[in-house]
């Protein structure tokens, strides 16, 4: 099934075409990577699906639902979660209740509830903490919950992130160079963390650098060159597709073979 | 505290809530060295209060013009300080002051405005000390329309009592014929150049323009005015002192104008003395006011009241005998227009009440004024 | 539950009885009781600025012109339309209620200082209407014999203790509300905007919505403090909705400690009872009162309560967090116990302020592309 | 038509007021961040001192002027050192309470040594000038071009040259900022230097058509925050539209409305902008 | 030559770095490896002066830097590319360039560094008049590279350069600082790709948990088996 489809999407900044006529299918259960050079319209691309940036062509929409001029609480309700390129977290509470934050979008509980202290406040109260913690659990950041997001590892920063976008239970997370500022060789776990997304009904969307990853976790991908489709295909084919490997992998391409 | 108002050598604590600091903080100081003054001659004449010798203290405290202040200062004045009497010195102070003094504490307001809606208010413990203010507006008009013609500019401040003055100058004037162009009152704390608003009331081409709010600021206008051409008369609201502002502009500048007679003009027995020693206190630069007069010859009335009551602590008693108390006052304590009755309402009422025209010659010339009821 | 024993809460709660007590001791001081209820009345208004400031970090520089619209709501109703006190108090709340959501409409469009300006020249401007525009206001004149709460014959509100404990429940019912709103998750949306909009905006918080309540529920508690003010000072003149009035709820928050329970309250106290005694100094008492003021906002930034609390928190998240992490994970815990041991005593030495010119790093988040 | 003239160049003269007392404000906000509720009272304290000066110890009147902005330079270096400084990573509210209490304390202090009676500082620059059947006198025109220089200099200065980048820098990125080497503790010390020393200047040339008092800043202070604001933080040419804007606003509501439309005018506009234009006339909108 | 004795900091309660000693020589490439979280970042940051030192000493060329604050640091010649960027996000890609060279402004110097920095990126003669703020995560990383440049130090700090930067980039960066040190700039670098990284240096130092356990010649970390295991991959 298509979950996501977007259709000869664009966006314009001033006179650069950071997206242009961009078309890409995203399959429900499957990993898809974005990839290309540094400016090539990637997190532009996240923007536009997630409703961060109005888009000036194109059309975009999920589970057949039209989500072009959605506004972002409106798609991350409607399902779509995203991170970060640079890690954000609120740095001054804990990882649980970072991860609590997440669930805010899910809470019907107002006002009134909290005041009168209500069955249904207290009932997704006990939700909400259960599912932060799941998601806390699943990430692997569990034992880290009552530090502080500015005191930890980065590593645990960036699977609290996921944590967070977990929490708000996407179907589709939008993940924006998940493991930057994760050494390479630590990578590994990273992948299978994002490997088993899908089993849990949440299909990626996935944008990183780390050659490895990708052509490790992806199902299929798509390569921006200058905000336009340069390539789409399977890990194989783009690693070894000349336009890719000059504009984009360099000589890696050659050791990862 | 001296609740007993029988005993030996007591101290009898005067109170005071006014402007210390802020915008007002001028105005309340000159009003505090009236109180000063006044204390300090009753001290050393000697205070006697049913036989017992009594001493008077001033306790003041700030309440930054803000009317809730004052209210709870005076509260504090009354309950910890046991103050009989509680000086304050403007309208909306007053009026909320009046919401506790003869409820949940008991006290007399002795009231420093010359706004007739604080003895409308029929509150039995207040005593109103100037005159009010709605008596000068015809004298004003007549005389200045002798002296200009018939229209008039308004350029009052924007202050309470400023807008109250406008409009009982509007009234007075269309009575006696005359003309009257838009209300140009500006606020004369906040404005940062009088050109502007100057410029718009001459427009008009007025021969008499009403100014008036703090001294200064009033004179600054004047002198506007008359940079900019002006050349009819003033007609000087009483908050500003013609003397006064005779300190930051050149005479010049204020001729051909009606206000409030300066202290220095009144022929009171106890003038002359009263200049001398406000003189040594204040400074010979500093111009003696109305606010500081009439403060002072207020705390002699309710000391010569305390007296006659043979009292300290009960201000409906005090408050009975300030009409028998008015003639014992000694002349020294007369210095700027001496009160011969108190209304029932309790308004001092001064049975020669004069105003003033500063003449081409830079004279003053007195202007005698008819005092008006206070009834609405 | 376990809350119970959180030290806040016990000192929160501490606070409240000793305050309810109070008239035990004041009954007879009118004064005091002046005081305090006069006090308690701006601590509403505080907790309204702790809603919008507190927990979503938006200056609001307007809360005295609401405080004002409250109190001119009551005083003029009851007064010129001879309205009972209830049902004036009711409007009027509900007046100001409808005034905030419309100013939040504007306002919120702007961020960071433009909104603290801005909404500095809305409050500057209900001070000029209420000031200046004399036929429904009586500008300078003021408001006078503003009525009592009606007690229906069961309470005498002309007292000073009933109207005490008057304003006293309504204080009650914002303190919980507050504490309520703190732990709901409507107070974790509040708190996410202030930490990062941008975020708050990527897991799906309504941003402008959330911003747009909590800033007509800070003009409500605003002008609920004011109609109270109105009937228990019964005069009230334009200095009621003036800037001064904001600072003043202003100065109560931050000495109280921001985005706390207990902070508007004791903040308010403490301050009030801080101006009262320096009136003796008159003029000269903000020579002593400034200084005071800057060295409080200096060191404690947080708070009284803010101050007190930090200590409780870093504890209970410490202990926490090292049970957590457990003994199953050998490799952690030792490091962990190592920098939480020594480390501790070390920084009490060194965290004196000096640092080094460029400040920390969680100062300037980059922001990235996103919008 | 002469009125209108003449209320013309009453604007324009109230603009130069407004301008001169708003730039110092405008680079504090630049390069702290913080909106300075203190700036009022150091214009108030560099006219007292200028008056002292002037009058007591009888120095011409620019010199007095020179020495007064020199001390209230330093007075301004305090006051970053002693109340800013510790607050630099704390939130605005903080650093606008703590202004607040500075206020206080300057206000206090002004009048018990000089006392709360209104003053007048006399000007050498005197007499009037005719233009197209207006009177404008000396000191204003004084006033218009004073400002108009001195604003012109600065954002020459802020623009032009690297030490006014830094100014920027700092306002962006305080870390950064140092990395590349600056000072940022520094230029925050003088640029609230430079700011008292402004405002001196301008009280020095205001004060004369107006009276001396310690509140004399807290009219001022209002209106200038608004200026600031409407032209865009910051912004240079931001505080001279801004200001002239105001001015010529308020004289002439105040001219053919009423003067209560007048008073309020700066903030009616300054709303209507923000709801337009949300950070200000002239700030560019950067896409982040 | 840059030393540090013994240095400890850390931030508010907790120390991170407890008793680091490292020396970087003059002219050569010193890379610092390291788990995440090792404290690599933070041991950067206090030698250019973003965090107080707690107990030790930082020395540079025989100059005491333990108290300095960061301006004076790289006025002494060590500039930092840190963590996180640090860009003036509104101001043009030029201009922060451009105030890169504030601690020398020399001019003639300033347009040579300049140069080399858009032959570098050539993206960034592109982006040069744009806002920094308004540029992709890596070309932000170029600038943040390049600023540092700009300075002309005689010490580099790179903290992880490469992140955010594509593949291809990735190697040209890692190549143009191999060039930079060529050219007698010593560099102290930390850097995701240890393989790559080890390849170009003199000298290398494992930190784990705030203390160095390793130190030695970059070619010798290379062949040692505990570092081959634990960064190498192998
Ligand atoms: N708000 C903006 N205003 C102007 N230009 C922008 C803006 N946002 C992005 N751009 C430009 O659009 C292009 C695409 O940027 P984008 O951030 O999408 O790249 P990216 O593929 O995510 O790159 P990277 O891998 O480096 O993160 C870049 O050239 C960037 O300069
Ligand atoms: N601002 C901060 N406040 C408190 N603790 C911090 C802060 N920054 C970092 N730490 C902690 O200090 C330790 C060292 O962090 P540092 O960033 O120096 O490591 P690193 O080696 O650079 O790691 P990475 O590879 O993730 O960049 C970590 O445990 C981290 O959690
Ligand atoms: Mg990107
Ligand atoms: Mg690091």
């Amino acid at each position: 099934m298509t979950m996501l489809e977007i259709r000869d999407l664009g966006k314009r900044f001033g006179g650069l075409d950071a997206v242009k006529d961009v078309s890409l299918d995203v399959e429900a259960g499957q990993i898809t990577a974005v990839i290309g050079p540094n400016g090539a319209g990637k997190s532009t691309l996240f923007n536009l699906v997630h409703g961060f940036y109005r888009p000036t062509a194109g059309t975009i929409s999920f589970k057949g639902e039209d989500i072009t001029h959605s506004s972002p609480h409106r798609t991350v309700a409607g399902g779509i979660a995203r991170t970060f390129q640079t890690t954000n977290l609120f740095d001054d509470s804990t990882l649980l209740e970072n991860v609590l934050a997440g669930r805010i979008v899910r809470s019907k509980s107002n006002v009134f509830d909290a005041v009168f202290h209500t069955p249904r406040h207290r009932r997704e109260s006990r939700i909400n903490e259960d599912k932060a913690m799941e998601a806390l659990e699943f990430c692997g950041v569990v034992e880290y919950r009552h530090d502080l997001a500015s005191n930890v590892p980065q590593e645990v920063q960036k699977r609290t992130a996921v944590a967070m976008a977990l929490a708000t239970e996407p179907e589709l997370l939008l993940l924006d160079e998940p493991a930057g500022g994760i050494p390479e060789e630590e990578t590994v776990d990273f992948g299978n963390l994002i490997r088993s997304l899908p089993q849990r009904g949440v299909s990626v969307l996935l944008v990183e650098h780390k050659m490895t990853m990708i052509m490790d976790l992806a199902d299929t991908i798509l390569v921006l060159d200058h905000g336009q489709k340069l390539a789409l295909g399977a890990p194989a084919e783009i690693q070894s597709n000349p336009d890719v490997i000059r504009a984009y992998l360099g000589s890696t391409a050659q050791e990862e073979n | 505290g001296g609740g007993g108002g029988s005993g030996e050598g007591d101290t009898v604590v005067i109170g005071y809530t006014g402007p210390l600091s802020g915008g007002g903080a001028a105005y309340g100081e000159n009003v505090k060295i009236g109180l000063e003054m006044a204390i300090d001659d009753l001290n050393a004449d000697g205070v006697e209060v049913d036989g017992n010798p009594v001493t008077l203290e001033l306790k003041s405290l700030d309440d930054k013009y803000a009317p809730s202040t004052a209210a709870s200062n005076a509260q504090r004045l009354a309950d910890q300080d046991k103050a009989p009497v509680v000086v304050s010195p403007n309208a909306g102070a007053i009026k909320a002051i009046q919401q506790i003094n003869s409820g949940r504490s008991n006290f007399l307001i002795s009231a420093y405005t010359s706004d007739p809606a604080i003895v409308q208010a029929d509150n039995p413990l207040t005593m109103m000390i100037p005159p009010n203010f709605e008596s000068y507006a015809e004298e004003f008009s007549e005389t200045a329309m002798e002296h200009g013609g018939k229209k008039l500019a308004l350029l009052g401040t924007q202050s309470e009592y400023g807008q109250q003055w406008t409009e009982s100058i509007t009234d007075a004037w269309s009575e006696a014929g005359g003309k009257i162009g838009g209300d140009n009152s500006v606020d004369y704390a906040t404005v940062s150049d009088f050109a502007g608003p100057v410029s718009k009331a001459l427009s008009e081409k007025p021969d008499a323009i009403f100014v008036g709010g703090p001294s200064q600021p009033t004179a600054l206008i004047m002198e506007e005015a008359r940079k900019q051409g002006f050349k009819g008369s003033f007609l000087v609201m009483d908050q500003a002192k013609l003397d006064e502002m005779a300190t930051v502009t050149k005479l010049d500048n204020l001729k051909n104008s009606v206000g409030v007679l300066p202290v220095s003009e009144y022929e009171d027995p106890g003038t002359e003395d009263f200049l001398k020693k406000f003189a040594e206190k204040a400074g010979e630069k500093k111009v003696p006011t109305s606010e500081t007069a009439l403060n002072y010859q207020g705390i002699a009335i309710i000391a010569k009241a305390m007296e006659t009551a043979g009292t300290t602590d009960d201000p409906e008693k005090i408050r009975e005998a300030i009409s028998e108390a008015l003639p014992e006052v000694d002349g020294k304590y007369k210095v700027n227009g001496f009160p011969d009755e108190i209304t029932e309402q309790g308004h001092l009422l001064n049975p020669n009440l004069e105003a003033t025209f500063l003449n081409e010659d830079g004279k003053y010339t007195k202007v005698p004024i008819e005092q008006v009821s206070d009834d609405k | 539950m376990s809350s119970m024993k959180n030290p806040r809460i016990i000192g929160t709660i501490a606070v409240i009885i000793l305050l309810g007590l109070t008239p035990l001791a004041f009954a007879q001081e009118n004064y005091a009781m002046r005081v305090i209820t006069v006090g308690m009345c701006a601590a509403i208004a505080v907790y309204g600025l702790n809603i919008i400031l507190g927990f979503t970090g938006q200056l609001n520089l307007a809360q005295g012109g609401f405080f004002g619209i409250g109190a001119y709501g009551v005083g003029l109703l009851t007064t010129d339309y001879d309205w009972s006190f209830w049902a004036a108090f009711v409007v009027s709340v509900i007046g100001t209620a409808v005034i905030g959501y419309l100013c939040g409409l504007i306002a919120l469009r702007t961020k960071d200082e433009y909104f603290a300006i801005f909404t500095m020249a809305i409050g500057f401007i209900i001070f000029l209407v209420i000031s200046r525009w004399e036929p429904v206001t009586h500008a300078h004149s003021g408001v006078n014999n503003v009525k009592f709460p009606e007690g229906g014959g069961l309470i005498d509100f002309e007292s000073p203790v009933a109207i005490f404990y008057l304003v006293f429940a309504i204080l009650l019912i914002c303190v919980y509300t507050t504490y309520a709103i703190r732990r709901s998750s409507v107070g974790r949306t509040l708190l996410t905007i202030r930490t990062s909009e941008d975020l708050a905006d990527a897991i799906g918080v309504r941003v402008g919505f959330s911003k747009q309540l909590a800033f007509a529920a800070s003009a409500v508690f605003g002008g609920v403090g004011g109609g109270l003010y109105a009937t228990v000072v019964g005069f009230i003149g334009p200095d009621a909705a003036s800037i001064d009035k904001t600072f003043e709820f202003l100065m109560f928050i931050l000495v109280g400690g921001m985005g706390t329970v207990a902070g508007p309250l004791l903040g308010s106290m403490i301050v009030t009872f801080l101006f009262e005694l320096f009136q003796d100094f008159q003029a000269y008492r903000f020579i002593v009162l400034g200084p005071i003021i800057v060295a409080l906002v200096i060191f404690a930034p947080r708070g009284i309560v803010g101050y007190l609390g930090g200590f409780v928190d870093k504890r209970n998240r410490r202990r926490r967090a090292e049970e957590a992490r457990g003994p199953d994970d050998d490799l952690d815990s030792t490091g962990a116990s190592t920098s939480g041991g020594t480390g501790d005593h070390h920084a009490r030495n060194i965290a004196d302020g000096t640092e080094s010119g460029a400040g920390r790093t969680g100062d300037t988040p980059s922001s990235e592309e996103t919008k | 038509m002469t009125l209108f003239i003449q209320q013309l160049f009453n604007g324009l003269a109230l603009g130069g007021v407004y301008c001169l007392a708003a730039i110092g404000l405008t680079l504090v906000f630049g390069v702290l961040r913080i909106p300075n509720l203190a700036h009022g009272a150091l214009y108030m304290l560099g006219a007292y001192i200028t008056y002292f000066f002037l009058t007591t110890v009888g120095v011409p009147y620019i010199a007095a002027i020179g020495i007064a902005a020199i001390m209230l330079f330093v007075v301004g270096v305090g006051l970053e050192r002693l109340v800013f400084h510790p607050l630099r990573n704390s939130p605005h509210t903080h650093h606008m309470i703590a202004a607040v209490g500075a206020m206080f304390f300057f206000q206090a202090l002004a009048q018990a040594i000089w006392g709360a009676d209104f003053r007048r500082m006399d000007t050498p620059i005197t007499g009037e000038l005719r233009i197209l059947g207006a009177e404008i006198s000396a000191q204003r025109i004084v006033i218009i071009v004073t400002a108009v220089i001195v604003l012109a200099l600065l954002a020459l200065f802020i623009k032009r040259s690297i030490h006014g980048q830094t100014i920027e820098a700092i306002e962006q990125d305080r870390v950064g900022a140092s990395l590349v080497g600056i000072n940022p503790s520094m230029v925050s010390m003088l640029t609230l230097g430079l700011s008292a020393l402004l405002a001196t200047i301008a009280a020095g040339l205001v004060a004369p058509i107006n009276l001396l008092s310690p509140t004399m800043g807290d009219a001022l202070n209002l209106k200038v925050f608004a200026i600031i604001i409407l032209g865009g933080l910051g912004s240079l040419p931001g505080a001279i539209v801004g200001g002239f804007a105001l001015a010529i606003a308020e004289t002439m509501t105040a001219t053919y409305i009423s003067s209560a439309v007048g008073e309020a005018v700066a903030f009616i506009v300054l709303v209507a902008v923000l709801a337009i234009k949300p950070n200000g006339l002239f700030t560019k909108a950067v896409q982040r | 030559m840059l030393t540090l004795d013994n240095v400890s900091t850390g931030y508010d309660a907790t120390n991170v770095l407890h008793g680091v000693s490292i020396k970087a020589n003059p002219g050569e490439l010193t890379v610092v490896l390291g788990a995440n979280g090792s404290g690599k970042t933070t041991l950067f940051r206090t030698v250019s002066g973003l965090m107080r030192v707690r107990a030790g000493s930082i020395t540079y060329e025989g100059r005491q830097l333990h108290r300095a604050r960061p301006n004076a640091v790289v006025k002494a010649g060590i500039a930092h590319c840190p963590e996180g960027r640090h860009l003036f996000g509104k101001m043009s890609v030029e201009k922060n360039l451009r105030l890169g060279s504030y601690p020398h402004r020399n001019r003639s110097r300033t347009e040579e560094v300049y140069a080399e920095v858009l032959d570098m990126f050539p993206i960034l003669k592109e982006k040069a008049k744009q806002p920094a703020g308004s540029l992709s995560g890596g070309q932000q990383q170029m600038v943040a590279i390049g600023r540092a440049l700009m300075s002309d130090p005689s010490l580099l700090i790179l903290d992880e350069p490469s992140m955010g930067l594509a593949p291809i980039v990735v190697e040209q960066v890692l190549e143009s600082v191999a060039q930079i040190n060529r050219n007698g700039i010593g560099v102290l670098l930390s850097e995701q790709n240890a393989k790559a990284s080890l390849a170009i240096a003199h000298r290398g130092y494992v930190l784990a948990e705030g203390r160095i356990v390793l130190a030695d010649d970059a070619s010798r970390l290379l062949d040692n088996p505990e570092v081959q295991a634990a960064y190498l991959g192998l």
